[in-house]
């Protein structure tokens, strides 16, 4: 007997497949001519264009656990590009632009949606900061709009605009163009495309030492042995401080536990992606239906990938203050990953005292954004072993000399 | 929410606490003789282990006073406490702690 | 009316109490005691609803909130999303229906209450089955403090599914009477409906209680629908049980077809037979308890299917002597169907050494009609709690279930949560973890008899499986399903390994298995099962997938609690509040606090309102509530010192009874801070702060009081709200002040431009001020203190003598506009963190003699030195009419570029000044000094704006005003 | 010495009947312009000498307050940090208390300073007074926990306070907290009464 006809599923409910094959799991080779340490967004990105663009396939990315298993598993997957400073608006902008063709690129069904994504203002000095945010993006090619409170009702109904709640919604930033794409197609999309054109996707391999011989690199040490390696590029997000204390490299930068929260599959509320600094809120509407929010940094250095409960707390009484809507969806599972946050908020790419050597950290809650930008400037960077246009403002150098790009005010969490 | 154990008011819940990272950065002597180098370093370079970590907190919603913890960064567990002046405690033998 | 698969008697349910409620449209009755599913299950419905991806009808597989399928939602009394049928007990009027694995939010606000509560105790039990029980009875007697939480509306836990008898009396009389001396003991909380959700550091257990769901539309409005348990236990002891495990074949998903251990709790708790005839699909013994209490309860038991190539001797006489077909090395391998499970196939197994992997089947498949398949796949105890304390798992291949295993310090685990099947063993191990809890914390826990229980240890060890063999259909998707929710199949794994994954979390995101509302309660462990046999890896090898919080899905309203509207945030008032309130003042949220912004008159606009309120400033005489301003008694024999570190300019030479501006940098050399500084005496100051940074700036003396300068006596001390702080402004400001402080000699040269005076007011008896001479707008002015209680009989005083010169209540907005029109900066308006004291022009403030302060260093730098940096002008829009956005950016062109554009810095403050009858505004430009006199543009919307560059002061440049 | 309260206001003068209603189930009423000083000091033989100035010796142990009379009448000394006390006084005796407070700590380190309208007070009783406080404040107020005289600066809800117990086995409690704050707190506790008002009627 036969089942009975089957409803058409609602729309969305379920993702497209994954293809049949994704990646081997080979044995590290004895020597590289690159070596990516770090098998997260960033790190498959920049073997991705290693390979593509620079013809660099002798890559391997060394993963101590699982591909993307790290930040990229870990992130509420916002995509934006309206940053306040010319040169975060760079590298963010080409970056956007790069999702923009990404699927084609890739040939993998990334979910790139672009929903939009408002910053909301709740001060008169929020308002003054975003409307300067806007003008400066529009000035450097970025779209964005300033809209008032009922700008922000037309694009989002849910939000509540009332004047009389605690910290009322004073208008906000729109970026059409921003949205959201779903993290592991993202990520095994890289991973799939470099592994086609060579490279070596290496898991369960921890990096224990690295090598130089004078000022220059020249392996790394590895919990599966050494590898030699020409390059090292360091993509390791929370854990680069502790690779680059394996040269005597300090880094300005400190690792927190920053925390993420889905609710249950629910029917399309939440049109956009809401984000909100003053009362550490931001929360889209994931492609099956899930609510996925962010919520606020721990204060304290954390590699535990846990955080504490009382943010969490504290982040819900402020989205019910937005969306009142949301009072009896679900808690369905909590999250945490370690960012890596800079004194000024941006990121550090780009050359090191040691020969051979390249590092990209420091994106705080603002990596996954930038996964292809980085990618790409970074495969630049290590293949002409000089800095991208786009990453060239962020050296090291700049806490000596002072020429800081502090984007606290846009950065989604202020750090 | 860990308890925070503030070294006159006992455990404390941490929302209590303000955290001041790392302990034992001694303002330089003479700011004006360092290098610019030496000076970032003092301003924006800070040790960030995976592991036992000697930083600052202060008991900000108790007795505002400031102390000292060690604090293993990838349990959270706070493997001593001890007041501002005096020498960090030897944490190795808490080392191993599992994560 | 009575349902028809209720049984006449038996059952925890209140059958005095019959509710009646509505499902997928149809109208049945339950009884209190029931859950949605049970009263569901009584009335003959199984079918839900439909499966997310495929369709396909999926009804009710357990009991409790490991169930995968029964998705339901709430409409009535108020829509909730998501629900399980199983964890919702039932109430008169509710009205639900099932879901295709997506729920909907209500588009009206949620009028239920939320809380939280603290509670704290020595020993916390979380479970009262048997060994919970134990547990918390042994601690309680013991004289420890004792939390005890449970899941269910009943204490009982696994023995609900069950005719256990405990002391030869029916388990119930030994439960109740234990739960009756918990409640009966001092010290001791029992809290059902309640379920330890997550499991954090230092003994911190969060558990939600659901305290008006049962009650329906009789919920009352004052209570808290939820509460959310902070607790804080010495010891923890999980009594969290066991979830039974399902085995995968073909068309295993249909309605009808359920958890062995599930239909026995129905049977027994509810008094509900799951249908007519069963067949049961067994594993291991515990199955055939399901069938022999089905049969004895009347149901028709067509057959026993025990993968096992022998039954258990005695199980099966039972069996026999009930008349039920006991088949054993026989598998089902299939079903039929519709929105009913309708027959069974079955075929022998081959392989006889009874190892999961030697199983294939072998011979031609039997049918067997029913309309209710038994699966019982073995138990898997609960260990999501012990893991989220930082408890290791340890794979048990006997069990084929992981297991407890290294336990941090305070946390026990004892009954079905750590593998064990017998009765009596879980009162032990209950019995011994209460004991061990209890004397961990000072206790000292008596001998508690053990209740005698019937000796049930299993006659023949379990067969794990995790999969009944055999191949997907070639022409027809597969139907053998691993997560039902997620409409998850065998097929779905296989191809995830044949991708290359081996990583269990990669496998998990690549099928979606475990994501769903279960949270993979049921499909987990089978899930690791199979992809170890496919990738010929022992399961001990594999890493499971973390454990999360919650354990189960917490309503987002729970967590917020009271945290909402008002008392989301406090709102900071100060001693006059009422009074701008009842003056029909706009409030500004600056941090906390809340400003008057402006007082409009009626039927004023803000750009009206503001403008009389600066001319009444600038002509006349205007006061302000600056009672926000923070507020820092320093004293000590070396306050001077130190403020001399924390301000760019030297503070230790100000002569007492004089004040000064100070500018406070970070190390990093950028402002973050500025106020008035005035010496009460050698050895004590008062310093003012921003509004918002009070806070901050207090932080940051401590901080460096305490953790660089210990040496220095120096002592700081909020005094923010202990005075009222009213400036009082204008030409006639003096006249008011002298018509109140008439012992206060208010000539200029008595009186002196930043100096301050104490003195008597005449407003009543002891009511004294301290008055500085200050001006933060350029006009002659006063600062008068007060302490907040006198603040608001200083206010009506001052208004009344000022009443005469037509004295005008101002705001933050007139307040910027004035210091605007005097190039004065708002720190964080004109600043970002980017901006030096040389930025705002104000090098003046920066000390060239101290040898040290903090920020000093930095102002070396080579970034600091660059002539192109972003300084404090003032912009002049040719058209004198034309307001320049706030925010706006500066360029130097008159024609639009393409992208990106060379930006020269942006608008800070911008204003309609009465003063200077025109528009103005401040901004940071590059190299803005040396700009002075040129035209440059501010794009506004499609235009330029050109605009004159000006030095910051606009107004009285001379300073002439200031002394009236 | 008579206070002239028609020009004096306390923080939640508007909220008294407020407050009073949330009795029997919660008494809680305000006890407004009460003295208070803030005084610093290490050296233990001036925290002594203080002590005598007011004839009570002041707390040695953190989180712990005293109690007792002496030339100014009943005195509270509350614990505030290692260096740091809290003296309460009886309304309009700032001056003098005051001038003996300098008085007693010189020549030590120390300092002095007028405190007395930073924080209002709140006396709060009632069958009910622990289990509301336990809504918001993650303190162990059991009776074996906090002793009569324990004395923390903790976070009730959202607010800073200072929290003394006055009477454990009466359950019986006094909450000083920042003015600014002291309307949030009210509007706070007659929320977290809401229940057991209810639950009394």
């Amino acid at each position: 007997m036969t089942d009975p006809v089957s409803p058409a599923p609602p729309p969305g409910a379920h993702l497209p497949d994954h293809p049949g094959f994704l990646w081997e799991d080979p044995e590290p080779r004895p020597a590289y001519d690159v070596v990516v340490v770090g098998g997260g967004g960033h790190g498959l990105a920049t073997a991705y264009y290693l390979a593509k663009v620079h013809g660099i396939t002798n890559v391997a990315v060394l993963e101590k656990g699982w591909l993307a298993g790290g930040n990229m598993a870990r992130n509420t997957t916002i995509i934006r590009s309206n940053y306040l400073w010319d040169e975060s608006s760079g590298i963010y902008e080409h970056s956007l632009k790069l999702w923009e063709g990404l699927e084609e690129d890739l040939g993998y069904p990334i979910l790139f949606d672009q929903r939009g994504v408002l910053n909301l203002a709740h001060s008169l000095q929020d308002v003054r900061d975003s409307v300067r945010r806007v003008n400066a993006n529009r000035l450097n090619g970025v779209d964005a709009e300033w809209l008032d409170p009922r700008g922000v009702k037309e694009v989002c109904p849910i939000v509540n605009t009332a004047p009389d709640v605690r910290y009322p919604v004073l208008g906000a930033t729109y970026q059409p163009r921003a949205g959201i794409a779903k993290h592991d197609y993202v990520a095994w999309g890289y991973a799939r495309a470099a592994h086609a054109m060579g490279v070596d996707l290496i898991q369960n391999c921890e990096v224990t030492g690295i090598e130089t011989v004078g000022d220059r690199v020249t392996a790394v040490r590895t919990t599966r042995g050494r590898i030699a390696a020409g390059r090292v590029a360091l993509c390791a997000a929370g854990h680069s401080s502790v690779l680059a204390e394996m040269v005597g490299l300090r880094l300005p930068l400190t690792s927190h536990p920053l925390q993420a929260l889905v609710s249950e599959l629910l029917e399309p509320v939440h049109p956009t992606v809401v984000m909100s600094n003053a009362v550490h809120v931001y929360v889209s509407q994931a492609h099956k239906g899930e609510l996925v929010m962010g919520a606020g940094i721990d204060s304290y250095n954390g590699y535990g990938q846990r955080g504490s409960f009382h943010i969490i707390e504290r982040q819900m009484s402020a989205a019910l203050e937005l969306f009142p809507i949301f009072a009896r969806a679900h808690l369905l599972r909590t999250w945490a990953g370690i960012v890596d946050v800079s004194p000024d908020a941006s990121p550090i790419v780009g050359l090191t005292p040691v020969e051979g050597l390249y590092l990209n950290c420091g994106w705080g809650t603002g990596g996954f954004k930038a996964t292809p930008g980085v990618g790409d400037c970074f495969a630049h960077t290590i293949a002409h072993d000089k800095p991208h246009r786009f990453n060239e403002p962020f050296t090291l150098e700049r806490f000596t000399t002072g020429a800081l790009v502090d984007e606290h005010g846009a950065a989604a969490v202020a750090h | 929410m860990q308890l925070i154990p503030c070294p006159w008011c006992g455990p404390r819940e941490e929302a209590e606490f303000h955290y001041g990272g790392q302990a034992h950065v001694a303002y330089p002597e003479d700011p004006g003789a360092l290098t610019d180098q030496e000076w970032a370093r003092f301003v924006f370079f800070r040790d960030n282990p995976c592991g036992p970590f000697a930083e600052r907190w202060s008991h900000s919603a108790g007795c505002r006073r400031w102390f000292n913890a060690v604090r293993d960064t990838r349990t959270y567990e706070l493997l001593s406490v001890y007041r501002v002046g005096e020498p960090r405690p030897d944490a190795s033998e808490r080392d191993e702690v599992v994560s | 009316m009575s349902a028809a698969f209720r049984l006449p008697t038996g059952g925890h349910v209140d059958r005095g109490t019959e509710l009646r409620f509505t499902f997928n449209g149809r109208s049945m009755t339950g009884y209190r005691g029931d859950t949605l599913a049970s009263a569901l299950l009584a009335n003959g419905e199984h079918r839900i609803g439909t499966s997310v991806k495929f369709g396909r009808p999926r009804g009710i597989v357990a009991a409790g909130s490991e169930d995968p399928t029964s998705l339901v939602q709430i409409e009535q009394p108020f829509p909730e999303p998501m629900l399980t049928a199983t964890t919702v007990e039932l109430y008169d009027g509710l009205v639900a229906h099932g879901l295709p694995g997506r729920g909907r939010l209500a588009d009206e606000p949620d009028p239920a209450r939320y809380d939280a509560k603290h509670a704290h105790c020595d020993v916390l039990v979380v479970g009262t089955g048997p060994a919970g029980l134990m547990a918390a009875l042994t601690a309680a007697r013991g004289g420890a403090r004792v939390v005890v939480v449970d899941e269910q509306s009943r204490a009982g836990g696994a023995l609900l599914g069950t005719r256990e008898y405990l002391d030869e009396r029916p388990w119930t009389e030994w439960v109740d009477d234990t739960v009756a001396e918990l409640r009966g003991t001092p010290g001791v909380l029992l809290l059902e409906r309640t379920t330890a959700f997550g499991v954090y550091q230092d003994g911190f257990v969060l558990a939600l209680q659901r305290r008006t769901d049962h009650l329906g539309f009789d919920a009352p409005a004052h209570a808290a629908r939820q509460r959310v348990w902070r607790i804080r236990a010495a010891q923890t002891v999980l009594a969290t049980g066991a979830h039974e495990r399902p085995v995968v074949f073909a068309d295993n998903d249909r309605p009808g077809i359920m958890l062995a251990g599930s239909a026995r709790t129905y049977l027994h708790r509810y008094g509900v037979l799951p249908g007519t005839r069963a067949v049961v699909f067994a594993t291991d013994d515990s199955a055939y308890a399901a069938a022999l209490d089905l049969a004895n309860a009347g149901m028709e038991v067509a057959a026993v299917v025990d993968a096992r190539p022998t039954a258990p001797r005695l199980l099966r006489a039972r069996c026999c002597a009930h008349g039920i077909d006991v088949r054993a090395g026989h598998v089902v391998t299939g079903t039929e169907g519709g929105d009913r499970v309708s027959a069974v196939h079955v075929a022998p197994a081959a392989g006889s050494d009874g190892s999961a992997d030697a199983i294939g089947t072998a011979g031609a498949a039997d049918t067997i009609d029913c309309d209710t398949l038994l699966v019982g796949g073995g138990w898997n105890p609960v260990v999501h709690l012990f893991s989220q304390a930082g408890g290791t798992l340890r794979y048990d291949s006997r069990l084929g279930a992981h297991v407890p295993g290294q336990a941090p310090a305070t946390v026990r685990v004892a009954g079905s949560a750590t593998g064990a099947h017998d009765l009596s063993a879980c009162l032990r191990q209950g019995w011994e973890a209460g004991c061990e809890a209890a004397l961990a914390t000072g206790s000292r826990p008596d001998e508690v008899a053990l209740p005698a229980s019937e000796p049930r240890a299993g006659e023949q060890p379990g067969l794990v499986l995790w999969r009944v063999p055999g191949e997907a259909p070639r022409d027809a998707p597969d139907t053998r399903f691993v997560d039902l929710q997620r409409d998850a199949t065998v097929s779905d794994v296989l191809r995830a390994t044949g991708a290359g994954l081996s990583s269990l979390e990669h496998v998990k995101r690549y099928t979606t298995i475990g994501t769903a509302h279960d949270q993979g309660k049921t499909s987990g462990t089978i899930t690791a099962g199979i992809v170890a046999e496919a990738l010929g890896v022992e399961l001990s090898d594999q890493r499971p997938t973390t454990f999360r919080p919650p354990y189960t899905p917490v309503p987002f309203a729970a967590l917020a609690g009271r945290d909402r509207g008002e008392l989301h945030d406090p709102a900071r008032v100060t001693a006059v509040h009422a009074w701008h309130v009842a003056r029909g003042a706009l409030f500004e949220d600056v941090g906390q606090w809340k400003r008057p912004w402006y007082f409009p008159l009626p039927g004023e606009d803000m750009d009206t309102a503001v403008l009389r309120e600066c001319r009444a400033a600038r002509e006349g005489v205007a006061l302000m509530d600056g009672s926000t301003l923070g507020k820092i008694d320093v004293q000590g024999r070396d306050a001077g010192r130190f403020l001399d570190m924390l301000y760019t300019n030297k503070m230790s030479g100000l002569r007492v009874g004089r004040i000064r501006y100070g500018l406070m940098c970070g190390v990093d050399g950028m402002v973050i801070d500025d106020g008035t500084v005035i010496r009460l005496a050698e050895d004590r100051f008062l310093v003012t702060t921003t509004t918002g940074n009070a806070a901050m700036v207090l932080d940051w003396m401590e901080e460096w009081l305490q953790t660089e300068w210990p040496h220095l006596d120096v002592y700081a001390a909020s005094v923010t709200e202990h005075w009222a702080t009213f400036p009082l402004v204008g030409p006639r400001s003096r006249d008011v002040l002298a018509a109140l402080a008439p012992g206060l000699d208010v000539g200029n040269d008595a009186f002196e431009f930043m100096a301050w005076r104490d003195t008597v007011l005449d407003v009543g008896p002891g009511v004294t001020a301290r008055v500085c001479r200050i001006s933060f707008s350029g006009e002659l002015a006063y600062e008068i203190n007060v302490t907040a209680w006198h603040g608001p009989a200083v206010w009506e005083a001052l208004m009344a003598a000022g009443e005469a010169y037509g004295i005008t209540p101002y705001g933050t907005e007139t307040m910027h506009v004035l210091r605007a029109e005097k190039g004065y900066p708002i720190i964080g308006q004109e600043t970002d963190a980017t901006v030096t004291p040389q930025d705002l022009g104000m090098a003046w403030a920066v000390s060239k003699k101290k040898a040290d302060f903090l920020g000093k260093r930095s102002f070396d730098r080579a970034e600091n030195n660059r002539p192109d940096r972003k300084q404090l002008v003032g912009l002049l829009p040719l058209d004198r009419d034309v307001r320049l956005p706030e925010g706006a950016q500066v360029v130097d062109t008159d024609d639009l570029p393409e992208p990106p554009v060379r930006m020269l810095g942006h608008v800070t403050s911008s204003y309609r000044s009465a003063a200077l009858d025109r528009t103005f505004a401040l901004a940071v430009v590059r190299s803005g000094r040396e700009r002075v006199g040129e035209i440059l543009h501010v794009p506004v919307g499609d235009g330029l704006v050109p605009v004159t560059v000006t030095e910051s002061v606009l107004y009285d440049k001379e300073g002439a005003r200031r002394d009236g | 010495m008579t206070a002239d309260t028609s020009v004096r206001t306390s923080p939640l003068a508007a909220w008294t009947d407020r407050l009073a209603a949330l009795a029997p189930a919660l008494d809680v009423a305000e006890r407004p312009f009460l003295t208070q000083l803030t005084v610093r000091a290490r050296d233990a033989v001036a925290v002594a000498r203080m002590g005598e100035a007011l004839g009570v010796a002041f707390p040695a142990d953190p989180c712990t307050s005293t109690r007792g009379g002496g030339p100014f009448g009943d005195v509270e000394v509350l614990w505030m940090g290692p260096d740091e006390f809290l003296v309460v006084a009886g309304p309009d005796r700032r001056a003098l208390v005051e001038d003996a407070l300098r008085a007693a700590v010189r020549p030590a380190r120390g300092a002095v300073v007028d405190t007395s309208a930073q924080r209002t007070t709140l006396a709060l009783s009632g069958p009910h007074a622990r289990d509301v406080l336990a809504h918001g404040c993650a303190i162990d107020l059991h009776p074996s926990a906090a002793p009569t005289g324990t004395c923390v600066q903790t976070l009730l809800a959202r607010a800073g306070v200072v929290l003394r117990v006055d009477d454990a086995e009466c359950d019986a409690f006094t909450l000083l907290v920042r003015s600014s704050f002291a309307e949030y707190l009210a509007a706070w506790l007659c929320d977290a009464s809401v229940e057991y008002r209810a639950a009394l009627s």
